[in-house]
């Protein structure tokens, strides 16, 4: 017979499924404005030096657009792998060690950027 | 005679724990006749150890799926001539991710066990079959009351076979039982819900639409979980903003 | 007395229907079948949940024998029955005078029928043939072949029968005195020929009877009759429609699922585990279906399909031969204990068979059980897969 | 179902081309461009870190990317910003049950809608 309703508590893959869904599009937009930038603005070839990087830094907006694109291109990606993950059905031990990376990774991550983009920002 | 075109069928042969191997057949074939047709000559004439699973012949029971040429089929309702050309050759194999009994026949009990877990109906109102806009209702435009007929799903297990995630996942619940919980209602049983929003139910799926390709009695189990996830979507910001009272869910 | 062990023959209907009854009757029972479940004749049945009109007239014992196990089966196994009525319709003036001996007939076999006017028949159903005359309204129903043999064999698992599918029997044991003990047969998957003791052997193989009987150098009077059903690919009615006429060539088209099936004919063949399709009869099937139906000549064809129908008798071929099944008990008709026969009958009927199969196993071995599948509720067909014996 | 222990055969199972249609190049896709933005995800995070430690450290690395293999690697990235992300969309619409029956079209569109992205970055990026 299947077995009961996997490990993780109900409805929480749809909680993880509606962040996944909502972080996409938002991810997609800024992804396109951060691409282009790099391919427009600054000299005719972009965001080619570093004083044209922590230039583009120094409006409040820039900074406060990276941010989110971080953290949704971080909760995005990380919950895709672990859907990835999910389909080669791990054992529930090892489930729960790989959410304990997954949430380590994320958050780690995502306080690393926002140092680094304080201190690109601080640089101007 | 109707015409006739010459034919190499090769069967995929496997008996318990033996190698799987491949058999040739060189035979006459009638282009409009089914493919199981073929198989079951192979059975009278060449091979009567050659198992094969098959029953009406003519697609209510779901009994014959396998692979043609690698792709999923009721045999019993594919003309010859819309897989092979004349002279040329026909593969045909067990379906994948369903234990083989042997040669073609294969163990479908652990897709019965879903569709019963979540309560699919083997009889159902004519109308509640036909809830998508886009299926032409069965039977004539409006005669009034709603019928009793058996269910579009055959619970033939060409979905289950084709859909890339049940392959590497078996605890997924797969496109059929999916289809079913749609079918059978989300409100018809409050279990379902959780078994169905669960990491083994929709979320699962990652849109290949192989299971909507290959289904040949207009079930569509890529729309119902997509619809599925847009109910389970609705429950989930509903429960966010006021507290689950009962589940009222919309069919 | 422990339970008495029996070997049944075969799981087409009246193999899974027998198994019910001596397993729910204490009995510990193996079927033994060479392919899956309803391969032969059961699967390939229209489906037709017959109410005995179309034998109301020339066949009343069978005509009465449909009806009231029509009325049972709805009772007992509903999840598999499209339970819409039927229609007699009568096309021609010839099909109107045989109204007469249609309503006395389903009279006499208590076949409750309604008479309609055309425009009543022809509101109730758009796509008739709109030149319909008079029509009736009859019991019929439709059902799933596969699903309707499962809910049996399920049943019959859950009180110990045990299944054998994918097993041919190659020959009976017999003892010394010429009576049957058992069966040889050989596992196909595995490869491994093994043999099974009973204290019956039920032979329950259909069409395919004879072929067992010749084992143990017996002989039934089995009469394979083959007819061809073909299959459209829409649903125009939601009722089974019969032509008001004696039993004839394709004077029946059914609805199931989203299909139409039309049947049937009747004809002989020798080979029984394949009979071809013959173009003619496609033909004919077509002209029956569309004189039925017009809107069928918009729909394409899904399935063209042989059955073998098991009927008994040596007397003249085809279609007057009785529609009415028999248990032959070998013991009497050929001095072979221990080995009985079954066959003949209609689809409805499987669970009568079963019954009259059972009452004769048992008395054989001196016990006197009552029957109660008559409205014992089978379970879910599914569960034959959920139960592992 | 499939009781295949053996994990490489089940991953490779996700691309088994043989008898598939669009849907199933679509979900292949989304699951190599995924694994790939990911990855460049937090390596470019990490080599970002050049820029803390100054204008030289930084500059000599946009030089070090100039090489083409690393070009040609950074124009994959934006393919597969571009097909992930459209194919995402297409996805995320069809979980509302938007444009399901014409999901095929819709793929399709977002297959073309790439490579013309695509073609345009490529353009700009060696002979701009």
């Amino acid at each position: 017979m299947i077995n009961t309703p996997s490990v993780p508590k109900p409805g929480e893959s749809t909680t993880l499924w509606l962040i996944k869904l909502l972080t996409g599009p938002i991810l997609l937009v800024v992804a396109l404005i951060h691409m282009a930038v790099n391919h427009y603005i600054g000299s005719i070839g972009g965001l080619l030096s570093h004083a044209e990087v922590v230039a583009y830094y120094q409006s409040w907006y820039i900074p406060v657009m990276e941010a989110i694109f971080l953290t949704t291109v971080i909760a995005h990606a990380l919950i895709g792998v672990r859907g990835i993950i999910l389909d080669l059905k791990p054992a529930p031990a090892l489930l729960r060690i790989l959410d304990w990376i997954f949430v380590v990774v994320g958050v780690g991550f995502v306080i690393y950027g926002m140092w680094l983009l304080a201190a690109v920002a601080a640089l101007g | 005679m109707a015409e006739q075109w010459n034919i190499t069928l090769v069967i995929r042969r496997q008996k318990q724990g033996q190698q799987p191997y491949d058999q040739e057949f060189k035979m006459e074939a009638n282009p409009d006749e089914n493919v199981i047709d073929l198989v079951e000559r192979v059975w009278a004439f060449h091979d009567k150890t050659l198992n094969y699973a098959h029953a009406c012949h003519h697609s209510t029971c779901g009994a014959c799926g396998m692979r043609v040429n690698n792709v999923e089929k009721l045999t019993c309702i594919t003309p010859v001539r819309s897989v092979v050309s004349n002279g040329g050759t026909l593969r045909v194999d067990p379906m994948r991710n369903f234990p083989v009994i042997s040669d073609l026949a294969v163990d479908m009990g652990e897709l019965y066990r879903r569709m019963e877990l979540v309560g699919h109906h083997p009889v159902n109102s004519d109308r509640q079959e036909a809830i998508q806009k886009e299926f032409r209702p069965a039977g004539p435009a409006d005669p009034g009351e709603d019928f009793i007929r058996l269910s579009d799903c055959i619970e033939c297990g060409l979905c289950m076979s084709a859909c890339p995630i049940v392959g590497s996942t078996p605890d997924y619940l797969g496109p059929a039982p999916l289809a079913g919980a749609h079918q059978a209602g989300l409100a018809s049983n409050p279990k379902l819900l959780d078994i169905v929003g669960g990491t083994d139910g929709v979320w699962r799926c990652h849109s290949a639409y192989e299971c909507t390709a290959v289904c040949p009695s207009n079930v569509d189990p890529g729309w119902r979980i997509m619809e599925l996830r847009r109910m389970l979507i609705g429950e989930k910001l509903k429960s966010w903003f006021s507290p689950r009272k009962s589940v009222e869910v919309s069919k | 007395m422990s339970k008495p062990r029996i070997i049944v023959i075969g799981a087409g209907f009246t193999g899974v229907a027998t198994a019910h009854d001596l397993a729910l009757r204490g009995c510990e029972v193996t079927v033994v079948e060479r392919g899956p479940i309803a391969n032969g004749t059961s699967g390939r049945t229209h489906g037709l949940l017959h109410s005995g009109g179309r034998y109301a007239v020339k066949d009343q014992e069978s005509a009465i024998e449909c009806i009231d196990e029509n009325m049972i089966l709805r009772k007992i196994v509903p999840t598999v029955i499209e339970p819409n009525g039927g229609l007699f319709v009568a096309l021609n003036e010839q099909d109107v005078a045989y109204g007469e001996d249609f309503i006395a007939g389903c009279e006499a076999c208590h076949i409750p029928i309604e008479e309609l006017t055309p425009k009543q028949v022809l509101a109730m159903e758009p796509n008739l043939n709109p030149g319909v005359l008079a029509a009736f309204t009859i019991p019929d129903g439709t059902f799933d072949p596969l699903r309707l043999a499962l809910s049996f064999a399920a049943t019959a698992k859950k009180h110990g029968a045990k299944f054998l599918l994918y097993h041919e029997v190659k020959g009976l044991l017999m003892d010394g005195q010429g009576n049957v003990t058992g069966v040889k047969v050989l596992d196909l998957p595995a490869n491994k020929e093994l043999e099974l003791h009973a204290d019956m052997v039920v032979n329950a193989t259909g069409a395919w009877v004879g072929e067992i009987t010749v084992m143990a150098g017996a002989q039934v009077p089995i009469q394979p009759t083959p007819g061809i059903m073909v299959a459209f690919d829409q649903r125009i009615a939601q009722r089974v429609i019969n032509r008001l006429c004696p039993p004839a060539d394709g004077d029946i088209v059914l609805p199931q699922r989203r299909m139409m099936v039309i049947g049937t004919t009747s004809f002989t063949a020798e080979n029984l585990d394949y009979i071809p399709i013959i173009d003619e009869q496609i033909d004919l099937m077509l002209e029956r279906a569309y004189e039925l139906a017009p809107a069928l000549k918009s729909a394409k064809l899904r399935g063209i399909y042989n059955a073998t129908r098991p009927l008994i008798g040596s007397g003249a071929p085809g279609r007057s031969v009785a529609r009415t099944f028999k248990c032959f008990d070998h013991k009497e008709t050929d001095n072979v204990d221990g080995f009985v026969t079954i066959t003949g009958g209609k689809a409805t009927t499987l669970r009568a068979m079963a019954e009259k199969t059972t009452d004769i196993v048992l008395g054989k071995l001196g016990l006197n059980i009552p029957c109660q599948t008559m409205d014992y509720p089978l379970i879910s067909y599914r569960e034959f897969y959920a139960l592992n014996n | 179902m499939n009781t295949n222990p053996n994990i490489f055969t089940r991953i490779l199972s996700w691309f088994d081309p043989r008898g598939k249609t669009l849907g199933t190049y679509g979900f292949m896709l989304n699951r190599i461009t995924a694994l790939g933005l990911t990855l460049y995800l937090f390596l470019h995070l990490i080599v970002l870190g050049t820029l803390a430690q100054g204008p030289d450290a930084y500059d000599n690395f946009l030089k070090l990317i100039e090489n083409p293999i690393l070009k040609f690697g950074e124009l994959l990235v934006v393919a597969a910003v571009f097909l992930h992300g459209l194919n995402g969309i297409r996805i995320g619409l069809n979980s509302f049950g938007i444009a399901v029956p014409r999901q095929r079209e819709f793929f399709i569109g977002v297959v073309v809608l790439s490579l013309i992205a695509i073609a345009f970055f490529g353009w700009r990026m060696y002979f701009a």
